[in-house]
């Protein structure tokens, strides 16, 4: 067991795949010689050297482009796209190309490679450097998406996502670099398509994601203590392929559906879990499917605005204790 | 495919302007000192021909609406299929457009399952999952055909990327349009390729229109690939796209330069198409007259031609044609007769595991 | 009254906002001299001439960008972008700048542009050239999202659009272009964020859009016939603004609820629509609310496959049968 | 802001390379037979002596927590904002990056209203809810900045496309990195502002850096910006982009062509950055001894001496100082006195109606 960051978690994990099989690779802008902008990519250019760890000039299309022609000849590249709001710049490969070369080809064709990107708010940083853009990937048929909510969970997830033979959109969550957790040593390797209870209640379900985890869990601390509120909190952590188990299960348990999504609220993750649990476990609710999200808006700068605008604790909590009574 | 004789490309002259560049060398060629060869060169008559009359059925079928959705012939631009296809060696990658079926002919695939996609029938490369545009046979090479201009530019880095980091030795050679040198992609890929060194070809086929839209309307410079290379460290190198053995030598000398550690080459090639865009575009944006001056350019028949002055026997060429006709004949009654892609393939292969399941 | 195809209302409605504006500017690929791929926009060049009606080069990224600059100073462009499959080579604009840039200056910034699209199935074009894809600026914060169904709809709300004064994402289906109705005389000016009741019902509202319009009424009409089923068929239209208050009405009135979404899956404008309706009007639900989507896949070609993934009046039938007994 | 003299300006020569341009016109200048004249020379040093300071103190408000976020300062490129913003005439209109400080205050917008911004609170340009990578005033022609590499090269051509239609006779002048010449969107831009002829002037700022990886690692060419001119069909420019005066004439000929129609201008301002990327980097990936070789060069200082040179008294020079250091140290009071932005702003301005409603 150790102690380490978010960041080094990334950076572990990485390292742990780089390790175990030469054809990964790795890309990006200001990855290698400067080890990322968020440091979460120290010590790889080190380790692995010039012709695995590589330095791109400020070309989205060629980063993922160039990822997919390696991917689909034998390599297994992981790609950085360093604030998730620049995929819009190369969202042609995203939407386009990734995930329907296999299916157009009738199999022919794979593209088993890993885009990591810093995704969400509370650095600041305005509205194109902040947003939540997990759905951008989502919704596209043939991709898969991760979004890990603590250290061990990055290295465990990183490592499933490299081995999957499918491509992976990886967001990490840039308010999560500096936060500690405890990992367990040696190799970690985890199961896409798995979400984890976290907390385990009886009234009401919270299903969450990344920064939003944290949240949900005080919140819930909160509603036990001050109203009486047993819920249980659900981390999602993957997307696609989604547990639809775990999350339906539960909330035919509780009878209650609560989402805390950060992006902006439409069609967003929760609107399509939503609308499973609204026609799979209808019968098994007891009130409405209540979704807190980040209102939709671009999201500000300011401090004291992001930082209302964003679910929290209180949000969460304020919107149960309303909903149940 | 039969591999042509392995002989070593001369220096490639830029081409002069196609319209002046009318058969100069007519019956100035001696069959002796060339560097090309007879094997070669009917094998590359052989390639154009079959693209020729394949595209040329793929129309009528078109029209007697047993091609699908669109299609995108390459009538007219056969000698640039051809001699790239020609000068590849067997792990050579090729990237195409939705204006692939030549280069997926070229490569090897047979007619049946090529004219088998484009009517979307359980017999075609892709069993219609793909349709026209999409042509992928990856045991010929034919890494896929991309029909969002621009992207596959970046992809074949990738795959070049992957040869030079395995040490393998094939090159990836990528087909676009003059008016694909407009798009964002194109300008970051080249800028890649040239700092990575990559071994990856760049052809642009530039039959001077986009759909409609002559290049020139829309372009800064004159040749829109070959103007372009300078900005991208590489040489200008512009070819007569309707002489095959032009762009034989061409090709050969890039695939080579490549294939050493030389890297990456743009390599513009003059042509014109001489069906519409797609499907059944009448091409009625033309100025009077300019079809019937490139059909005086005629790749094929000015190919053909050649041959004679090279000393090769009619007899031959019209056994090459006759065994193409019976093979494309077939290929079209046995597409006929396929069956449609059965219901159930319409959810496999959207991930590695066969299946499509998003959730458990 | 005139009888116009789809394809024609375009190119009608285009004309009556030139001719009544003359800062309405037109510019795309191919869209000039050549009257459209889609051969929508044909005449627009010989009645406005080459200053106004401009063809492009391949440059999707320049398309939107000068329009949002002609639009910031001044002007009222309408941009073609052809296929919408293709918004991916110039989401920036869509995702990060158009909607975007009023908020983060406070107000200073407009952006009163158009864009037109080619969306939607149904052509035998394969999977990137056949994508309804209206969720992906649906999910966008800023931005208006129209996709009319019939004729008069398109002449109405694109004069709606292009009299915006915000950034309109404006989907146009292929597979209606080549379908009739009747158009009124004279100008015609709709009004964004109004669903439309296209058939009145009691036992469960089915909300539709573009393409899936007719197919919800031609199952509107079986399910009536054949199963003695009253549904309520509203033509969305408009996904941003949303017209709640129609929708909502309608589920309350009927107490069921079906979407029927040509996109895949995942994060359609359906699920956002089953979300709010199943937190506002749960307790006047009666059942399940079902979803009838295409399959979470890439589009195949070929046409029996193809006529097969979409929704089709059978299938809508079938499912809501299922659901309501 | 007060307008330089409308001097012609002379054919700018390619600069030097910096390295060996260093102040090699010293002590040779005449004041008497001078293009550019006192009162513009004076216009320009108190525009760069305000951006100096003004980015001095946002990096020590930064260090202090004041300024949120994140900041991208012009240190060192001072130059280049003012030799632009002293040649651009009130419509004008400048698009600028994340790196805008130097561009927004050398358009007339008061260092309070930039600081405000940067430190997030309602006396802010946009009331903090752009922050210092979108800071935006229209009255004074500052159309944006962009925080997304490339976006703002099209905008920029839509907004002088608007200019041509309108008959207007403003120019858009675009300013960007030497990094965001490998993306997509330059590209695009370029080809198009030229096939259209627009008004537009952009401008590379060439600091040798992306954010922490050196431009010639990643590109093609040797100048990024300029060796891609003629594939635009445009002049290669370049300038030595830390002398405000060349600057200026360039700046001066590029508008005036722009202005009459001549079309579009890409121009290559080498210069460097003396801070870091952005917010605390400490610029670790330099080479030793390079930011010492830079600092000579210093755009302030050197400009400073040659007010001298050309007789413009040390008294004049210090009064402009004094002015600038007390509105300076006056801004800070205020805006740390200034509260933070309401709550209620939080959803104005997504639409035009003010508000953010997507439903009814
Ligand atoms: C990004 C994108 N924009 C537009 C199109 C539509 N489109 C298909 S082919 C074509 C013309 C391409 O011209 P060129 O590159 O010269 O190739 P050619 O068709 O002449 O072979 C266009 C505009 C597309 N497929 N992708
Ligand atoms: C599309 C995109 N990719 C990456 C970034 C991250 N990024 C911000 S600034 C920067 C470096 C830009 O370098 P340059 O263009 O030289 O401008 P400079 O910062 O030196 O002024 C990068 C990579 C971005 N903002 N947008
Ligand atoms: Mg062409
Ligand atoms: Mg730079």
């Amino acid at each position: 067991m150790a102690e380490l960051t978010y960041r080094e978690a990334v950076a572990r994990g990485i390292a742990q795949e780089m390790r175990r099989d030469e054809n990964v690779v790795f890309l990006g802008e200001d990855v290698a010689k400067a080890g990322g902008v968020f440091k979460a990519t120290v010590g790889l250019y080190d380790e692995f050297g010039p012709l695995r760890v590589r330095d791109t000039p400020i070309s989205e299309q060629a980063i993922l482009g160039a990822a997919m022609g390696a991917a689909m000849t034998g390599l297994k590249p992981i790609a950085e796209i360093m604030f998730s709001d620049f995929l819009a710049v190369c969202f042609d490969f995203i939407a386009n190309e990734f995930p329907k070369s296999r299916y157009m080809s009738n199999g022919q064709t794979k593209c088993p490679l890993v885009v990591r990107t810093g995704n969400g708010a509370g650095s600041r940083f305005g509205a194109q450097h902040s947003q939540s853009v997990e759905n951008w990937a989502m919704m596209i048929p043939g991709l898969k998406v991760v979004a890990p909510s603590s250290p061990a969970d990055v290295i465990g997830l990183l490592a499933a996502s490299v081995r999957d033979p499918d491509p992976v959109i990886f967001f990490e969550h840039k308010s999560l670099y500096a936060v500690k957790g405890e990992v367990p040593d040696g190799e970690i390797l985890d199961t896409l398509g798995t979400a984890k209870i976290l907390r385990a209640g009886k009234d009401a379900t919270i299903i969450a994601l990344a920064l939003m985890v944290p949240r949900a869990l005080e919140a819930a601390d909160i509603l036990a203590r001050d109203h009486g509120i047993d819920c249980e909190v659900i981390d999602v952590r993957s997307l696609v392929p989604l547990d639809t188990q775990t999350i339906l299960g539960s909330v035919s348990r509780t009878g209650r559906l609560f989402t805390v999504e950060e992006n902006p609220r439409l069609c967003g993750w929760g609107a399509e879990i939503a609308s499973i649990a609204a026609d799979e476990c209808f019968y098994d609710l007891d009130g409405p499917i209540v979704r807190i999200t980040t209102p939709h808006i671009p999201l500000p700068a300011a401090d004291n605005l992001e930082d209302i605008v964003l679910p929290t604790p209180q949000r969460i909590v304020q919107k149960i204790v309303q909903s149940m009574n | 495919m039969k591999k042509p004789a392995a002989a070593r490309a001369r220096k490639a002259a830029p081409a002069k302007k196609p319209s002046a560049a009318k058969s100069a060398a007519a019956g100035k060629r001696a069959g002796v000192n060339d560097d090309i060869g007879a094997d070669t060169r009917l094998e590359l008559y052989r390639l154009q021909y079959e693209i020729r009359v394949c595209e040329k059925k793929a129309y009528d079928l078109f029209l007697q609406n047993l091609v699908k959705g669109t299609s995108h012939l390459s009538l007219g631009q056969e000698a640039i299929a051809a001699g790239f296809a020609g000068a590849m060696k067997p792990g050579d990658k090729s990237f195409c457009t939705y204006r692939g079926h030549a280069h997926t002919l070229a490569r090897g695939v047979p007619m049946e399952k090529m004219l088998g996609e484009l009517m979307q029938r359980d017999n075609g490369l892709m069993r219609g999952k793909g349709g026209s545009m999409h042509l992928t046979s990856e045991e010929h090479g034919v890494m896929g055909s991309y029909a969002i201009i621009g992207a596959h530019l970046p992809i074949a880095c990738g795959a070049a990327w992957r040869a030079q980091y395995l040490g393998h030795d094939d090159v990836s050679v990528c087909f676009f349009g003059d008016g694909t040198t407009n798009i964002g992609a194109f300008h970051e890929a080249l800028n890649f390729a040239k700092i990575w060194n990559l071994p990856v070809v760049f052809v642009c086929e530039n039959n001077l229109y986009m759909e409609y839209t002559p290049i020139g309307d829309v372009t800064a410079v004159e040749h829109p690939a070959a103007d372009r290379a300078p900005a991208y460290g590489l040489p200008k190198i512009i070819v007569d796209g309707n002489d095959a053995d032009a762009v034989y030598r061409v090709a050969q000398e890039a695939l080579e330069k490549a294939r050493s550690g030389g890297g990456p080459s743009l390599i513009e090639c003059k042509t014109y198409r001489h069906s519409g865009h797609s499907r059944a575009d009448p091409g009625a944006y033309r100025p009077k007259g300019e079809l019937e001056e490139w059909l005086k350019r005629d790749p094929v028949k000015i190919y053909r031609e050649r041959l004679a002055e090279f000393g090769i026997k009619e007899a031959q060429i019209k056994k090459i044609e006759k065994a193409i006709d019976e093979e494309l004949d077939q290929a079209v009654e046995n597409c006929k007769a396929a069956p449609l892609p059965p219901e159930e393939i319409m959810t496999t292969d959207v991930y590695a595991d066969g299946g499509w399941a998003w959730r458990n």
